[in-house]
């Protein structure tokens, strides 16, 4: 076909196309017909920086590479949620490179498959286990945080029985030690291949892993171009789950919203991820392609303030913001109504344990008003709302009516546009007096987010400096109640703690975002998972 | 004998000429009208539009444009037309700010460096060179990041990058006349060198840099709008025709298009306005065109 | 010549120097931490404290700067944070495709606007003239971006003429043996006429938005400088002589023309270049304009910095190219130079 | 009045139907303020084989006759009416390819200023086949041939070495050829010069004339000699036509045209043209009023030195190519062996007196009034001044000296040496405002006002721009300009060369006047001998930086002692009488 012909005939295809019934026309020949169906095109923001979850500032596109090319030994069920959506379980393990498990007080030991390997072909035993937890303990920095919340911390815990069989020591009581070893962390990693290629320097061969792939998975990466592509090809040897359908997957780097919709909708590629809420909404409107969206886990957006320095640092103030802020504004102008609403509960005391819930207020300016006045300041302030470049497709326009509507009370905002990474720098100082932002916890578990997000180690999360004795001990408490099983006094931690953040309102949560997915009706297997990126292994393709 | 006073001569004024350019090309006369307008717009543009630019209306977001909103609305609901006739007040100012510092400092570099040469043309020069060497828009949008973004700095930076483009055409020109009969005139009637520099050969530089001001209006402007189109630019929820672009850039795709076109047409429009209007600066000036 | 080229480049020594030194200070000034990033998402001071140690950002500037020129003399230009690779691959592999865009936006552009600029002074005041320079100056008015935009939208979403924008190459064809690492070129040393075609979707749009970019300087350029020699004495010259309009149009007056049209046609490359940052975001283009905003804005220093010194570099190579193809054309250049 | 070239010419070839024929010939040219004929009713007519010399002064109208005869005039220029016919083809009518065969092959034109005339990046020998090959007098594989054959035919040495020749590395004599080459290469009928030793030195015009003369009498060719100069026109025409203000004034045989001129315009003219045996007086017009005889200074202590000038030297470094480091740092290398401008040359200048220094371009002329001047410092020897040595002052804080206003300059080109931001009396009053002449507001206005009156600027023009003012009244505001500060020595660089004869007739008068009226020492810079004459009472003639002889100008132009100021005297161009 030449070039004219092809032009012609290219918006005619394209139309099938996007009704599903025929490829694109961009695929010109029949081994390219052919190659398409097995192959899924998937675009996304932006790609990975590292390929190995151990890596040093490995970014979240990242953490998809190690899903899909590395085993852990357990992994999450699935449950169909209330809309049809497919999630993962997180009150259930099921097998993955370890075939069963046994539990006790003090150890939990992992029969692995014997048939597994890796991808150039050698067994995987335990000693790679061992060594590949030993490295998650020992390298330090976001790996060894993530297994420490898990009580995982140090390389005695993990013990080889024999070649196939594999023993995690506790060192106390938690309830997060066996979910924290399903999570994209503890990867299994070809413990051989690495250290042939680990320096005097770099002892656990994180150079070549950042470059390479050195798992069992069910997927290897074939060729990496960092910022543009990654292409995966199926693992046709994998052992340790139901052969995926999808043989070949390509993952391209769109960094424009508006292009990532025109693909998706004109049929040019398979899946979308991660889409605005606008595009989500429209998308589903307009019918053509299907989408999925998952609230996600353990995730709130919220206005964050410094209660370490005036005038944040009176309860009055807070609540006058939390009064002030225009919720339902928020949720129409710059959600398109996707996501759940935080505010409006009948009051500020809850009965479930469960986390994220709304919280009891809502806008109400003469209120707020109020109690500024009762604060001291009649007459408003100056502050400035920071929040990350990044984000900003939510979080400008959301900044924005939260300072228009801050304005009516006085309170005199400039917002500031801080660029990805000076804002993780900002965050670590805890100096911005008001921030719009996100966090959202991996383990679905309320203590885990209090335990980051409110607790008085001041973590990096805790981004308001908030101290509160009180709340330490109520979520200390539910952490060694959840650990013992006493879930009567579990729920009453956990329903006193969230009344607290509610009552002192450090931040104000405003609601939980959604994550969504949108693809060709011929894609079928899509599942919601924790970590937030994409599993290839359940998608199928028409 | 020629020595008889040409008595034409005197009705050759500025402005007879400028008539003549207009009438001669209905496009720069165009582009005169349209810097009026934008003119306008800066100075009384916030006390007559219809609404209010920074006032959200959730629930008039994203309406094509009608009757009361004659370029629509945005995502929260804001009147871009207003939005984008207040905003000429802001872009005008970045324009206009920068221009003025670059033409200060990058024409005087420029002159003394054309003028003096030896030590001072060879400093000028490699700072201009370095200047040049960078990729003149990164260049921008470091000092910018590393700066700040406040209006300042945009200003700042467009200032520094149109350094050389000033220094270029300042050093040139002044480097023509600096041994010009009439500098050498100047010299033998007693003038300093700094008075030779500043009364003579800068008054003379003046039409051509005029020019030079002209065009590089309509680049600062661009650039503040690229700054801002990557996040770099003025802070939210200013209205700047770049930053509009950039937020209704995503809206496009979705059939928003109003969103971004009315402040792109608007901001194409006035540095078209500058462009043409630097062509038509240059006819008046050009000697050769006043025959 | 060859003492002349070296000559050439040992003038440029200072500016590069000058490059480096702007570049570093530039790049520690931007707010970001470095530290902070490398010690992840849940990092404790002392963690980043020791992380600044390692990276040694705790030193004093000068010492910081040493260590740096320390690394450039031998060739290391760090790691990029966001791509996790050696920021010298990563220019390398990305710099043909940002030369490649923008070589061909300079040669369409270059193909409308010289014979354009020819026209409206052959035809002073005439309609062409009054077009070329409404174009012209519309083109160059037109925001890069704004101008990407719509030709997406236009051309991909409404019409269907472009392929989706997703970079050099659709996913189902590899890229060629790297020979020049121009896909069009590659492409067609290796023989592969489906390939060029497929480099050649891809790259039309984003090319076109950069030429109508481009289109006026050149443009003007072109009429302004065969304004002035078409009234030279020598043009005057060769009519007298009865040579063809042509012969005095193109064989004289133009070739002494293109002088200044060279000059402006390197300014504008060496100013496409670092403009087209935008476009590569547009169209997601793998090249260095998208890369070093990228990494500008997340405060990644390295590869702003070694961005900045391959763009310094190049604008030398590229003066230095003009200058010869000055000679060529101008033989008293020649002789002085 | 218009004479009809025809009837009265006593051409040289009668029987024959004339080459060339203009009837009524109007030009016009669109300007902003409508319609300017440039050029009216001209009637001109060339016989086989005949010289005609078209003389004029500035916007005469005399190239545009020739360029509408050549059909090449500019795009706002046409014919309004009218014909021309060349050789039975009507031109005004004919079609463009047409006029573009005869052009280069049955007529051509030579202009002037010919380093500019010649394609500045291609080789003269492929500018020439250029031509041959357009009119196909050559083929692409003799054609190199054949050029090297015009090439030789104008007298060219080494015609295969100047083949490979860009214009820019030949002198302007041999761009000069060259130009002459290509405009005679397919051996046309008619030859139009346009001015063309204007710019050249005299030596070098003599030879450019006599080579034009030689080879279209060997050739039979018709020729038009466009020039300002009367002389050059006399001298070498047949017949000359007079143009004045798009007009014809006069027609006739050369000879009778300086011998018995009709119109006062010509006689005009003719008188102005410096020429031998004359006073300056003698160059005015006949009816212009006697000047009343200028009340004479008494020169204090006349006679005595003002200026003594000793082995005086200024040396230029020849720049060689610097390299490695030096050259980052602008380091020039080491100069190998210094152009020498102005070597070793020792005079003095009496009060009162006025001193002649002449040679031809690049003698040092220059450089010498430049350090004079005190705008140069010189590389070695004295300046001596009222027994002052102002060669110990550097050049650059020369200006802020009490000695600045004692020596001033009027500039070879009016146009140049005005600001065109200075209204004239902006400009007369710059050096009272800088020299501390105490004057401000209406006294300085005064003061100008009557510096005006000095050198007859009428007061209304002082408040007009540069632009504004003709060439002989911006003449005027820079010598009262320079006589602002009352200085003692003014240097005269040419002060007439950029004007028209008439003009320059009365500027040089004004200028006697002035010295006498104001005791001032001139030295006057000139190339031109027989202004010199006139002004002058010694005279140094100078070459290559060298004083070649030195003496009263009367002696030495009656008797010069040296070859080359002999040589420069033979070269003047004299009319016929």
């Amino acid at each position: 076909m030449n070039r004219r012909e092809f032009l012609k005939s290219a918006s005619v295809l394209s139309s099938v196309a996007a009704t599903g019934v025929a490829a694109p026309a961009v695929w010109s020949s029949a081994s390219a017909q052919s190659a398409r169906a097995e192959t899924l095109l998937l675009v996304s923001e932006a790609g990975p920086n590292n390929l190995d979850i151990h890596g040093v500032g490995t970014n979240r596109p990242g953490y998809e590479v190690a899903w899909n090319c590395y085993d852990r030994l357990m992994s999450y069920g699935t449950k169909t949620l209330a809309d049809g959506s497919v999630s993962y379980d997180q009150n259930k393990l099921v097998p993955e490179l370890a075939e069963s498990w046994d539990v006790t007080a003090n150890s939990a030991t992992f029969k692995l498959r014997k048939n597994a390997t890796f991808h150039d072909g050698s067994p995987v035993t335990a000693q790679d286990v061992k060594w590949s937890f030993d490295r998650a303990v020992s390298v330090g920095g976001f790996p060894t945080f993530q297994m420490k919340a898990g009580s995982l911390e140090k390389p005695e815990q993990f013990v080889v029985v024999d070649d196939h069989t594999f023993r995690v020591d506790f060192i106390r009581p938690d309830r997060l030690t066996m979910p924290d070893l399903a999570v994209i962390v503890p990867s299994v990693f070809n413990s051989k291949l690495v250290q042939s290629k680990a320096t005097e320097q770099d002892k656990w061969g994180m150079e070549f892993t950042k470059q390479n792939t050195a798992g069992g998975g069910a997927y290897k990466v074939a060729k990496w171009t960092s910022g543009t592509e990654v292409i995966f090809e199926r693992n046709e040897s994998w052992a340790c789950g139901p052969m995926p359908s999808i043989k070949r997957v390509v993952w391209r780097m769109v960094p424009s919203a508006g292009n990532r919709r025109a693909l998706i909708e004109r049929g040019d590629a398979d899946i979308s991820f991660d889409l605005p809420a606008k595009d989500f909404v429209e998308l589903d409107k307009a019918g053509k392609v299907k989408v999925v969206s998952n609230p996600v886990s353990n995730g709130v957006q919220y206005i964050g303030m410094n209660v370490t320095k005036p005038p944040f640092d009176k309860l009055e103030v807070r609540q006058a913001v939390a009064y002030a802020i225009p919720y339902q504004k928020i949720m129409d102008a710059v959600m398109f109504g996707l996501g759940k609403p935080l505010y409006g509960a009948a009051s500020n005391k809850v009965s479930q344990p469960v986390w994220p819930q709304a919280h009891g207020y809502n806008t109400d300016i003469a209120k707020a008003k109020e109690l500024l006045a009762k604060a001291g300041y009649p007459e408003g302030f100056e502050t400035t709302l920071s929040f990350d470049l990044g984000a900003a497709v939510v979080n400008e326009p959301l900044c924005t009516l939260v300072q228009e509507s801050l304005g009516q009370i006085g309170i005199k905002v400039t917002l500031n546009k801080i660029p990805g990474a000076n804002w993780r720098g900002e965050i670590t100082k805890k100096e911005m007096p008001l921030i719009a932002n996100f966090f959202s916890g991996w383990l679905d578990y309320p203590e885990y987010f209090f335990f980051w997000a409110y607790h008085g180690q001041n973590a990096v999360f805790n981004t308001m400096g908030y101290k509160s004795a009180e709340m330490d001990k109520l979520i200390d408490g539910a952490r060694a109640t959840a650990a013992a099983g006493d879930w009567p006094a579990y729920d009453k931690d956990v329903t006193g703690f969230i009344d607290l953040a509610f009552a002192d309102m450090p931040r104000v949560p405003l609601f939980q975002p959604y994550l969504n997915v949108a693809m060709q009706k011929s894609i079928a297997g899509y599942q919601y998972w924790f970590h937030r990126q994409l599993d290839y292994r359940t998608l199928r393709k028409a | 004998m020629s020595l008889a006073a040409t008595d034409a001569a005197p009705k050759d004024s500025l402005f007879s000429h400028a008539r003549h350019i207009v009438a001669e090309n209905p496009v720069t006369g165009i582009a005169f009208g349209l810097f009026a307008l934008f003119a306008l717009a800066a100075l009384i543009g916030p006390y007559v539009v219809p609404h209010d630019p920074l006032a959200s209306n959730t629930s008039a977001a994203l309406q094509p444009p009608s009757a009361t909103y004659w370029f629509g609305t945005d995502q929260l609901g804001r009147d871009i037309f207003s939005r984008v006739v207040v905003a000429s007040r802001l872009d005008m100012i970045i324009a206009v700010a920068s221009v003025a510092l670059v033409f200060v400092a990058g024409g005087f570099a420029g002159i003394a460096s054309g003028y003096f040469g030896g030590w001072t043309d060879r400093i000028v020069g490699r700072v201009s060179d370095t200047i040049m060497a960078f990729p003149l828009f990164v260049l921008a949008m470091g000092i910018v990041a590393a700066l700040g973004n406040t209006v300042t700095n945009i200003i700042i930076a467009t200032a520094i990058i149109n350094f050389p483009l000033y220094v270029r055409v300042a050093r040139a020109e002044a480097n023509i006349r600096r041994e010009a009969g009439f500098v050498q005139a100047a010299r033998l009637s007693g003038n300093s060198e700094m008075r030779i520099l500043l009364g003579h050969i800068a008054p003379n530089i003046l039409p051509i840099m005029m020019v030079q001001v002209s065009l590089t209006m309509g680049y600062a402007i661009l650039n503040a709008a690229g700054l801002s189109f990557i996040g770099l630019g003025v802070r939210p929820p200013t209205p700047e025709w770049g930053i509009m672009v950039a937020e209704g850039a995503s809206f496009i795709i979705s059939g928003e298009w109003w969103i971004a076109f009315f402040p792109g047409v608007t901001l194409m429009l006035a540095v078209f306005c500058f462009n043409l209007l630097g062509d038509g600066l240059r006819d008046l000036v050009d000697p050769q065109r006043r025959t | 010549m060859l003492k002349q080229i070296v000559r050439r480049l040992g003038t440029a020594v200072p500016s590069l120097i000058g490059v480096v030194i702007v570049t570093f200070l530039l790049t520690r000034v931007l707010p970001g931490d470095t530290a902070a990033y490398f010690a992840g998402p849940a990092a404790t001071p002392q963690a980043i404290a020791e992380i600044k140690t390692k990276l040694g950002l705790d030193q004093r500037l000068p010492v910081q700067f040493l260590a740096y020129v320390k690394d450039l003399a031998t060739g290391n230009l760090g790691m990029s944070l966001t791509t996790g690779q050696p920021v010298f691959e990563d220019i390398r592999a990305r710099l043909p495709a940002s030369a490649e865009l923008t070589l061909l936006g300079l040669l369409l552009s270059v193909a409308v606007s010289v014979p354009l600029g020819i026209l409206a002074a052959v035809r002073q005041g005439s309609w062409i003239d009054h077009l070329c320079r409404v174009v012209a100056t519309a083109g160059v008015s037109l925001p890069v971006f704004f101008t990407g935009l719509l030709l997406v939208y236009v051309f991909y979403y409404k019409l269907g003429w472009a392929p989706a924008p997703m970079g050099r190459l659709d996913f189902i064809y590899s890229a060629p043996d790297t020979v020049t690492g121009f896909y069009l070129i590659d492409s067609l040393i290796a023989g592969d006429v489906e390939l060029f075609r497929a480099a050649w979707s891809q790259i039309w749009l984003p090319a076109v938005t950069l030429a109508i970019f481009s289109l006026a300087p050149i443009a003007r350029m072109t009429r302004a400088s065969m304004l002035s020699v078409l009234a030279s004495d020598f043009v005057r010259t060769a009519r007298a002589s009865g040579l063809k309009p042509s012969k005095v149009v193109m064989g004289y007056a133009f070739r002494n023309a293109l002088l200044p049209v060279i000059t402006t046609l390197g300014m504008v490359f060496s100013f496409l270049l670092g403009a087209n940052v935008l476009v590569e975001k547009v169209f997601a283009w793998p090249g260095i304009g998208s890369y070093a905003i990228e990494a500008l804005i997340t405060s990644d220093y390295a590869p702003v910095q070694g961005f900045v010194l391959a763009m310094a570099i190049l604008y030398v190579l590229l003066n230095l190219a003009i200058d010869i193809l000055y000679g060529l054309v101008d033989p008293r250049v020649r002789i002085e130079a | 009045m218009n004479i009809h070239a025809g009837n009265m010419s006593a051409g040289v070839n009668n029987m024959q139907p004339p080459l060339l024929e203009v009837r009524d010939l109007t030009v016009e040219f669109a300007t902003r303020r409508g319609t300017v004929q440039a050029v009216k009713q001209v009637d001109l007519t060339l016989a086989k084989g005949e010289t005609l010399g078209i003389v004029g002064e500035s916007g005469s109208g005399k190239s545009v006759t020739s360029y509408a005869v050549m059909r090449i005039l500019d795009r706002a220029g046409r014919i309004a009416e009218g014909t021309i016919s060349f050789g039975g083809v009507d031109i005004g009518t004919a079609s463009e390819g047409q006029v573009r065969a005869l052009r280069g092959r049955e007529m051509s034109m030579i202009f002037q200023n010919p380093r500019a005339a010649l394609n500045p990046i291609r080789k003269v020998g492929k500018q020439i086949e250029d031509v041959l090959i357009e009119h196909v007098q050559a083929q692409p594989g003799d054609a190199k041939e054949k050029a090297i054959e015009v090439l030789k035919a104008v007298r060219i040495a080494r015609p295969e070495e100047r083949y490979h020749a860009y214009p820019f590395e030949l002198s302007g004599g041999m761009c000069q050829r060259i130009v002459i080459a290509l405009a005679l290469a397919c051996r046309p009928q008619l030859l139009i010069a346009d001015e063309p030793t204007t710019g050249l030195d005299v030596t070098t015009q003599k030879a450019v004339m006599d080579l034009v003369v030689e080879l279209t009498r060997e050739r039979n060719m018709s020729t038009i000699l466009i020039t300002h100069d009367l002389g050059l026109a006399a001298a070498y025409c047949d017949r000359v036509m007079v143009m004045e203000k798009g007009k014809v004034v006069e027609t006739a045989n050369a000879e009778a045209v300086f011998r018995a001129p009709q119109h006062a315009y010509t006689r005009k003219l003719m008188r102005a043209t410096p020429r031998k045996g004359v006073t300056l007086r003698d160059l005015l017009p006949e009816d212009a009023a006697p000047a009343a005889p200028a009340p004479t200074a008494p020169v204090e202590g006349a006679g005595t030195p003002l200026l003594i000038v000793e082995n005086l030297v200024k040396e230029y470094p020849r720049q060689t190519p610097t390299s490695g480091m030096a050259g980052l740092f602008g380091i020039k290398g080491a100069a190998a062996d210094p152009f020498r401008a102005v070597d070793g040359i020792s005079f003095s200048v009496a009060r009162g007196e006025s001193l002649g220094l002449v040679g031809e371009s690049g003698c040092g002329k220059s450089t010498t009034s430049m350090m004079l001047m005190r705008l140069v410092d010189p590389t070695s020897g004295r300046i001596v001044f009222k027994g002052e040595e102002l060669s110990a002052i550097p050049a650059k804080r020369f200006a802020g000296s009490k000695w600045r206003s004692r020596i001033q300059l009027v500039f070879q080109d009016p146009t140049d040496s005005l600001n065109p931001r200075y209204t004239a009396a902006r400009a007369i009053a710059d050096p009272l405002m800088q020299m501390g002449s105490g004057l401000s507001g209406k006294a300085l206005r005064a003061k100008v006002e009557e510096l005006a009156g000095l050198v007859g600027l009428p007061v209304h023009l002082l408040d007009r721009f540069p632009h504004q003012l003709s060439g002989g009244q911006k003449a005027r505001v820079g010598i009262a300009r320079a006589i602002a500060p009352d200085p003692d020595l003014v240097i005269l660089d040419e002060p007439t060369a950029a004007l028209d004869v008439s003009v320059q007739a009365v500027v040089l008068n004004l200028l006697q006047d002035l010295k006498q009226r104001l005791g001032m020492s001139y030295i006057f810079v000139s190339h031109d001998l027989e202004v010199v004459r006139m002004l002058c009472d010694r005279v140094i003639v100078m070459r290559t930086g060298r004083i070649v002889e030195e003496g009263a100008t009367e002696a030495i132009m009656a008797a010069p002692k040296a070859e080359y100021t002999r040589e420069l005297l033979a070269s003047i161009p004299h009319p016929p009488i």
